[in-house]
């Protein structure tokens, strides 16, 4: 099992992936073909349900919101991984975040930007969606800040403009890279332009790494109080099933959860697609596998506990819900979330299988199928078994636009992770190289006390 | 008075750093080594910070001022909002109400915490910037560079001592 | 927005509306349902597509359960097992329960849904974004969506249908919520004619339509802050006490002994509606 | 409501009225409409028009509102219409009204969708061929009267659904004119059988029931609050029963085999096996021990065992309720439709009016009716026995010429009648319609009629509540389509092709209803009073309300004719009986098309839009059927397929389909919604009156393997509360209900 070599040569580091922008293996255009096709359905979904109403979704008084929402949560938690575990990572000064961090902030970024297109897709007058931005205007009238919606809103934002800055800002000196390695022409404009001038001056160097390491500080509290709000979007609200104070640590496990499944997934995508094995080495994607199965025990407790504090309390109506999912009409999903969420993720607990990519990738697949599951679970039993049972709903099958929807934001974040990795360098080379550096210091110091020994 | 530009190269960390204590340690009219002089690195190298002396960043106090001043305007302005805007009453809530503000002050604080890093981030850096006279790609790749700004008449001295230690390259800006 | 509106009025915004606080003045309108009157005949219904504009969706759409119905009567029977329904079914029509701390007013991200100040829960549908947040915290699920552009459906309101529609509700178009209004429309109208007179509305001055149309007379509705309208009468004889989560009749060992209540008033919804239980005769 | 000036230019020159009211219906139609979704307010601008010369009673913006009767069934209810800028946009009750004191029903609400179908026949229809070819009045008055050459008195052939007023009269005339005796008036639902009853029972066709005096109510399967006789009228009382007086509250107890509306609403809901109410209500009187005479003679045999192992009903229950009976006096006990259904539906009626007279009801509970003093404007209410001379007439191909007029045997008639058949073989067959519905479609000449909210017209109410009273019907707006008629219009027309001398003077139905009224304004109470004042005063009002005459009625109880038939065996082939469901919105499906009453909830099961069978679950489980199971219900004369719904409310042995439903034509609001039972009914007539015996039917079950969805406003738990506290209730032995307000 190899990891990175220390003797690497740092032009090397450079040249392999200044290669990844330019010439990735085939299956990157056939990966690009399919996103297409998925956008392009869920976009002609779209257009449908913008023209003829929300009902072609199939949605229905009690059932008001289904995949969307789900979806949207979906997608706010894949963003989490990302940016919190760099943030978290970076200052622990876990090296082994360096190679692969930067994908994983991308992640981060198109995730929410594709459950920022499910906030649009759910509303029914898309065309009115401004209401909820706090403008001034002479009427004074402004949005509603009572609404979780709004701090859902808010908090995507920051969280959003953070990520962004903070991928951005970590970038800089790779986009200096790329400035100086390109022939001319509109990439080199454009990296020349991103680069800022970046010459790595020592003070530019200073102030980055305050600046760096400020922005990883205030990432971390954002990102737990943005999936934290978004728990509160259900946890605020009255209805059963989702009034249960243990939301909002159950959301951010569930998000942190299916961030890592996505980087398993996407990890081993780009380390073929853009022949990245000699910096996405096996033994970081052993260290991703056993932090995502502590998560996903973390988040299984969590479940448990969630179960058992409405089972034990005498709220007969949550309760209620409870027994419904596991028995009624969603009880098949609800026990494929306990199966993919609970009990696939014991495969990671077995050490062959930790370094098995065909296993890691079929796992991770189903652990994300997992997480969908259980935002689906989240959102849709409560509607069709709410307070008021004359309303339990009969017909709550999502149409083929919701169904179109789905798949086409799989399709649209594709799209634009897989347009930004052959842009950006998807590997941050002066951080591997930082990541050389100290590794061979170490090795020189460990030699230096050996030979001190003797 | 014309001073010149003069970069040298070198393969690593601590053949810079010698440079750099010779430097400082060496008196050379024309030249000042607090002020004249630039490293450059393809890494975040704290030793460089440390061989440079102590140089202070100001950009934590960006990160106050841009945080207290979004959760101020992020309360006041929700708040305010609220406030002149009493015809809808929500039932069971007062107008202004504190937790959800709270909230929502918390994310304005982080917002304008991150947007005022950065801002002072560019200011320190001096970001975007102009490219210095003299730069060689190979610092993107893994040379240090010594960027040093000196008097015509300091220039020989310096180019000796980079030459002294084993500069790999050294570039010169021609004269005015 | 000025900051200084805020600290200058800090103690009124501060003040929690409406329910610790005695602001309905002169107005709170307010119903009461007498179950054992209603006998289940959905006039109250159709008085209601008349009146507000409701319109008719149609069999496919009523199967998705995207019908309209505001006002819907809705039917139980026993619980028990037993063989028939020999004590009769229980009707129950449920509307827009007017809530005083209303969940679905506050979450709404657009403020399109509030609390006026005679105790209605308004519904703006200018401003709806259709979110449909408010309908999902809704207890009563009385919130009613326009699934589909329905002025502009097949058969809804085809050519000379649309002559019939009430030119003093608006005809809502796709993507807003909707629900009972207490018939704003023709609250406002009293209002105003009472205004111009330089009185308040008179007990029996205004009604709903379902409260017009009822055969029995089950539905009351009135100004609850009027000690002479019925409504007030029959909420302080049951001892239903609006802003009360807990009745106190209910504390009493022997059972409160009378017939009113509101329906899930543990949720803290505050509702404007009261119902009257429907009775039984125990001697047969 | 409008003061008289304005009423005084409305009623003088009401042409004028109308094409004013033409040009703002369509403005305000605009404005309301603009006020949806992202439509511009530009849009239709060109329609708006100036309210700068409105006449002095049109106050825009302001809803005007117009007296009239609605229509939509024989109850007769006042009703006030909402009329703003020309169109009427909602019909409420009459506040003045001795029958609905301001009340009005969802059948009745639904009117104005009558008015405002898009699916009215618009112009004069001739058969030509399969399609219908659109001529002039004209060539349609001239038609009618080449066809009428030549042929005989008894060869022509007038049906009608009930008919009452001046319209009566003056069709009668017609119809003398023509020298015919041959006018059918049917109604597919009536209680033709129990008025039979009464007459024998208490002299008169229908008293006048007092529920809000009585303490305790039974009924035998009367649905007084569903779409028996005067629903509207009867809640009321129906309230004030309940409440009672002293907090001493009214007590109901339906028995009936399937529950209706009212039996859903009792506080004990008895289910007997079908056919044996009769059997029961002598149970009773025999449990009350106070009859004499021939009476105790004929009960001695009905003890409560026998009574209870005949009709299912526990003794306990018989007992129980003799005590009720005896306890709580006065009581009123009623027979409705489904005692009558059977062919022995006479005697059933009979044994309940008999329980009645021993329980000394009548005179407390039971009073005379008053009735119009002119006998030649009182009703004439249709039956199915009606129907069945016309049939055997048309069968035996009698007539030439045929008209029909608010009636829809195609429809309506038992399929194994073959009406439609029949109906083909006369000569020329005239229809006067709203619609196209089946009985129309036969037609050769259909002749399009204005609606019940565009017309002229008196009604006499068929059952009579405060006091006699004359309805008067009035246009609340300008006729929708150009070329619609009034049916008075229409017959004047033909009556004037006849008697052209003595009907010229009148232009028009109009102006023959006004001369009418006026001649006889003494009586009518505007004795005194100049004309256009009381015919002011008069459409002001919508009701002309009058001292009528009551008469006595027969207290007397007497057993005489009552013989029960003997027990019947159960049909081996066919085990169930078929109960036609009548609902109080859809009747006998002459209003399916109206849509609010096809999306308002059927209240027992909540289904909308389709039919329904109704089974007993337990009879569903000892057929491996569940709800949703589309099942075919085969009778001796035919077949219809629905979907099933399980309802507790029905006897085991008893399946249900409502009626209304399964048109094949009337537009797309009623077009292939639902199946009609109509079609599968056998051909049993009551014994005494030859009524149809709508609930003699059998029936067996049998599954087609597909299942639906039912499509209901029901969710998903079904009726159930699940615990929480929804839909309370409470026993009076809780409660006091004397204090309440």
């Amino acid at each position: 099992m190899k990891d990175i070599r220390e003797d690497i040569a740092w032009a090397k580091i450079n040249q392999d992936v200044m290669k990844s922008l330019e010439n990735p293996r085939k299956l990157y255009w056939v990966i690009l073909f399919f996103a297409l096709m998925a956008f392009g359905f869920g976009l002609g979904c779209e257009v449908y349900q913008y023209q003829t109403g929300m009902g072609v979704a199939n949605l229905n008084n009690p059932q008001v919101w289904g995949l969307y929402i789900a979806t949207f949560i979906f997608w706010i938690g894949m963003s989490h991984s990302g940016t919190l575990l760099s943030a978290i990572l970076h200052l622990m000064h876990a090296d082994w975040r360096k190679p692969i961090y930067r994908f994983a902030e991308a992640m981060t970024t198109f995730s929410l930007m594709t459950a920022g297109l499910f906030v649009m897709v759910h509303i029914g007058r898309l065309w009115q969606f401004y209401y909820a931005l706090p403008y001034p205007n002479d009427r004074g009238i402004w949005p509603n800040f009572q609404s979780p919606l709004l701090w859902d809103a808010m908090a995507i934002f920051t969280y959003l403009s953070s990520s962004v800055l903070f991928l951005f800002v970590g970038m800089i000196p790779d986009l200096a890279i790329a400035r100086d390695n390109m022939q001319a022409g509109w990439r080199q404009k454009l990296y020349t332009l991103l680069a800022l001038g970046w010459e790595g001056t020592d003070r530019q160097w200073r102030n980055f790494r305050v600046t760096y390491l400020t922005i990883a500080c205030f990432l971390i509290p954002l990102a737990v109080s943005v999936h934290s709000i978004v728990a509160s979007d259900f946890a605020m609200s009255q209805q059963p099933g989702w009034h249960v104070t243990s939301f909002p640590p159950y959301f951010v496990a569930g998000a942190l959860y299916s961030g890592c499944a996505a980087i398993i997934t996407l990890f081993i995508i780009l380390r073929y697609v853009f022949k990245f094995e000699e910096y996405m080495t096996l033994p970081i994607l052993k260290k991703i596998v056993r932090l995502t199965f502590a998560i996903a025990m973390v988040w299984t407790y969590l479940n448990a506990v969630e179960f058992a504090s409405v089972w034990y309390s005498h709220d007969q109506v949550s309760k209620d819900v409870l027994i419904q999912k596991m028995t009624g009409n969603y009880s098949p999903f609800w026990w494929g979330m306990i199966f993919c969420g609970s009990v696939v993720p014991l495969v990671f607990a077995i050490k062959r299988f930790q370094t098995n990519i065909p296993v890691l990738f079929a796992t991770s697949l189903l652990l994300n199928l997992g997480m969908w599951l259980e935002r689906w679970m989240i959102v849709a039993p409560t509607f069709s078994h709410g307070y008021y049972p004359w309303t339990w709903d009969h017909d709550q099958w999502p149409s083929i636009v919701q169904w179109g929807m789905v798949f086409g934001s799989f399709g649209w974040f594709t799209l634009l992770f897989l347009l930004f990795c052959k842009v950006f360098p998807s590997v941050s080379m002066y951080e591997v190289k930082e990541m050389v550096y100290h590794r061979t210091l170490h090795l020189k110091k460990s030699e230096t006390a050996e030979q001190g020994a003797h | 008075m014309s001073k010149r530009h003069l970069l040298a190269l070198y393969s690593n960390f601590d053949e810079a750093e010698a440079v750099v204590r010779e430097l400082r340690n060496t008196t050379i009219n024309g030249f000042d080594v607090n002020d004249d002089m630039i490293v450059k690195s393809p890494i975040e190298h704290p030793e460089v910070e440390e061989f440079l002396g102590d140089k202070p960043v100001y950009v934590q106090w960006f990160t106050l001022f841009g945080a207290l001043m979004g959760g101020l305007f992020g309360f006041f302005l929700i708040s305010g909002a609220q406030a002149n805007f009493y015809m809808q009453m929500k039932g069971g809530k007062p107008i202004v109400p504190f937790p959800p503000n709270f909230v929502l002050t918390y994310e304005m604080f982080i917002l304008g915490g991150v947007f005022i890093t950065i801002l002072g981030f560019l200011v320190c850096a001096g970001l975007p910037a102009k490219r210095s006279p003299l730069y060689s790609a190979k610092v993107s790749i893994d040379n240090i560079a010594i960027l040093v700004n000196a008097e015509e008449a300091a220039i020989s001295v310096l180019k000796a001592i980079f030459t002294k230690h084993k500069a790999l390259e050294i570039q010169e800006e021609a004269g005015k | 927005m000025s900051v200084s509106n805020l600290l200058e009025n800090w103690s009124q915004v501060r003040h929690e509306h409406p329910v610790n606080d005695k602001p309905h003045d002169p107005y709170k309108w307010a119903m009461a349902i007498d179950l054992d009157a209603c006998t289940g005949c959905n006039a109250c219904s159709v008085a209601c597509y008349a009146e507000n504009n409701l319109p008719v969706v149609g069999k496919e759409k009523f199967q998705h359960g995207q019908q309209m119905h505001w006002m819907r009567v809705e039917r139980y029977w026993d619980e028990d097992g037993r063989e028939f329904p020999d004590q009769g079914f229980q009707f129950l029509p449920m509307m827009c329960q007017q809530c005083e701390a209303a969940p679905c007013e506050t979450v709404c991200p657009v403020a399109a849904t509030n609390h006026t100040a005679d105790g209605l829960n308004s519904q703006i549908y200018n401003r709806c974004i259709g979110s449909r947040y408010c309908s999902a915290n809704c207890p009563f699920k009385v919130r009613y969506f326009n699934w589909y552009d329905y002025p502009t459906t097949e058969n809804v309101w085809p050519a000379e249908m649309t002559q019939q529609l009430n030119p003093d509700v608006s005809v809502r178009g796709k993507g807003v919520m909707e629900k009972c209004t207490f018939c704003v429309q023709r609250l406002s109208a009293a209002k105003v004619t009472a205004k111009g007179e330089g009185r308040i509305v008179r007990e029996g001055e205004v009604q709903t339509a379902c409260q017009q149309a009822c055969p029995t007379s089950a539905i009351s509705f009135g100004n609850i802050v009027n000690p002479e309208s019925r409504v007030h009468k029959q909420w302080a004889a049951q001892q239903v006490e609006l802003d009360k989560d807990k009745q106190a009749k209910n504390e009493k060992e022997e059972g409160p002994g009378l017939r009113g209540y509101r329906i899930l008033e543990e949720l803290r919804a505050y509702p404007s509606v009261m119902y009257l239980e429907r009775v039984r005769e125990s001697a047969v | 409501m409008i003061d008289s000036d304005s009423v005084k230019q409305l009623a003088g020159h009401p042409f004028d009225r109308r094409d004013f009211l033409k040009v703002l219906g369509w403005s305000g139609t605009a404005v309301a409409l603009s006020g949806c979704g992202n439509t511009s307010i530009e849009d239709g601008r060109e329609t708006v028009v100036s309210y700068v010369e409105a006449s002095d009673y049109m106050v825009p913006g302001i809803g005007v509102y117009y007296n009239s009767t609605c229509a939509q069934c024989d109850a007769g209810c006042n009703i006030n219409g909402r009329v703003r800028e020309g169109r009427v946009l909602k019909l409420e009750g009459n506040p003045d009204s001795g029958i609905n004191k301001g009340k009005l029903c969802g059948l009745g609400q639904a009117g104005v969708q009558h008015h405002y179908n898009p699916d009215r026949v618009r112009e004069p229809l001739l058969r030509n061929g399969s399609k219908g070819e659109a001529i002039t009045w004209d060539k349609a008055y001239a038609l009618i009267a080449e066809k009428l050459a030549g042929v005989q008195g008894d060869e022509i052939a007038f049906l009608s659904g009930g008919m009452s007023g001046h319209l009566k009269v003056l069709l009668g005339n017609y119809l003398d004119s023509l020298g015919t005796r041959n006018h059918f008036v049917y109604e597919a639902i009536a209680p033709s059988v129990v008025r039979a009853a009464n007459v024998k029972a208490y002299g008169v066709e229908m008293p006048r029931y007092r529920l809000d005096k009585a303490k305790v109510v039974l009924s035998f399967g009367a649905d007084f609050l569903g779409a028996w006789v005067s629903p509207v009228h009867f809640s009321q009382q129906y309230a004030q029963f309940r409440k009672g007086v002293d907090g001493q509250r009214g007590v109901l107890i339906q028995v009936e085999s399937k529950m209706t509306l009212t039996g859903a609403n009792a506080d004990r809901w008895l289910v007997v096996k079908p056919g044996t109410e009769g059997v029961l209500a002598l149970g009773i009187i025999n449990v009350l021990g106070t009859a004499t005479g021939d009476v105790a003679e004929l009960v001695k045999g009905y003890d409560p065992v026998r009574v209870s192992r005949e009709t299912g009903v526990s003794v306990s229950h018989i007992e129980k309720v003799a005590a009720l009976l005896r306890m709580r006096s006065p009581s009123l006990v009623l027979a409705g439709s489904a005692a009558e259904g059977y062919a022995h539906g006479s005697q059933n009626a009979a044994a309940i009016n008999l329980l009645n007279q021993v329980l000394g009801n009548v005179g407390k509970t039971i009073e005379a009716p008053v009735s119009v003093p002119f006998p030649q404007m009182a009703p004439a209410k249709g039956n199915t026995a009606a129907l069945k001379s016309l049939n055997d007439g048309l069968a035996a191909g009698k007539y030439k010429v045929v008209f029909n007029f608010a009636a829809n045997p195609v429809f309506t008639a038992p399929g194994a009648m073959k009406f439609k058949d029949n109906f083909a073989k006369a000569g020329f067959k005239v229809a006067f319609a709203h619609y196209l519905d089946e009985t129309a479609l036969q037609a050769d000449l259909v002749l399009p009629l204005d609606s019940a909210l565009e017309d002229w017209g008196t009604q006499v109410p068929e059952y009579m509540t405060e006091g006699a009273q004359i309805n008067i019907q009035q246009p609340l707006m300008e006729r929708l389509h150009a070329n619609t008629r009034g049916m008075g219009d229409i017959v004047l027309a033909l009556l004037k092709q006849r008697k052209a001398d003595e009907y010229k003077g009148f232009e028009d139905y109009y102006a023959y209803l006004r001369g009418a009224m006026l001649q006889n304004k003494g009586a009518l109470g505007g004795g005194g009073v100049d004309d256009d004042t009381f015919w002011n005063e008069t459409l002001t009002r919508g009701i002309v309300k009058l001292a009528g005459a009551t008469g006595a009625l027969t207290t007397h109880a007497t057993a005489a004719g009552l013989v029960f038939p003997a027990h019947k065996e159960a049909d081996e082939h066919y085990p169930l009986h078929l109960i036609p469901g009548v609902t109080a919105s859809l009747r006998d499906g002459r209003h399916t098309n109206q849509p609010w009453l096809q999306e308002s909830p059927d209240p027992l099961t909540t289904i909308v839009w389709d039919s329904w069978v109704e089974i007993h679950p337990k009879k569903a489980t000892e057929l491996g059927i569940v709800e949703g199971d589309i099942v075919e219900v085969t009778s001796r004369t035919g077949s219809v397929k629905a979907q099933v719904y399980l309802f507790p409310g029905i006897h085991p042995e008893a399946v249900s389909i409502p009626v209304g439903r399964g048109h094949d034509a009337m537009g797309r609001y009623a077009k292939g919604y639902g199946v009609n039972p109509f079609q599968i009914m056998d051909t049993v007539f009551e014994a005494a009156t030859g009524e149809l015996a709508m609930h003699e039917t059998r029936v067996k079950i049998s599954k087609t393997g597909q299942r639906v969805l039912v499509v209901k406003d029901e969710g998903a738990a079904g009726a159930l509360q699940m615990g929480r506290k929804i839909a309370s209730r409470v026993s009076t032995d809780q409660i006091d209900l004397s204090k309440e307000v």
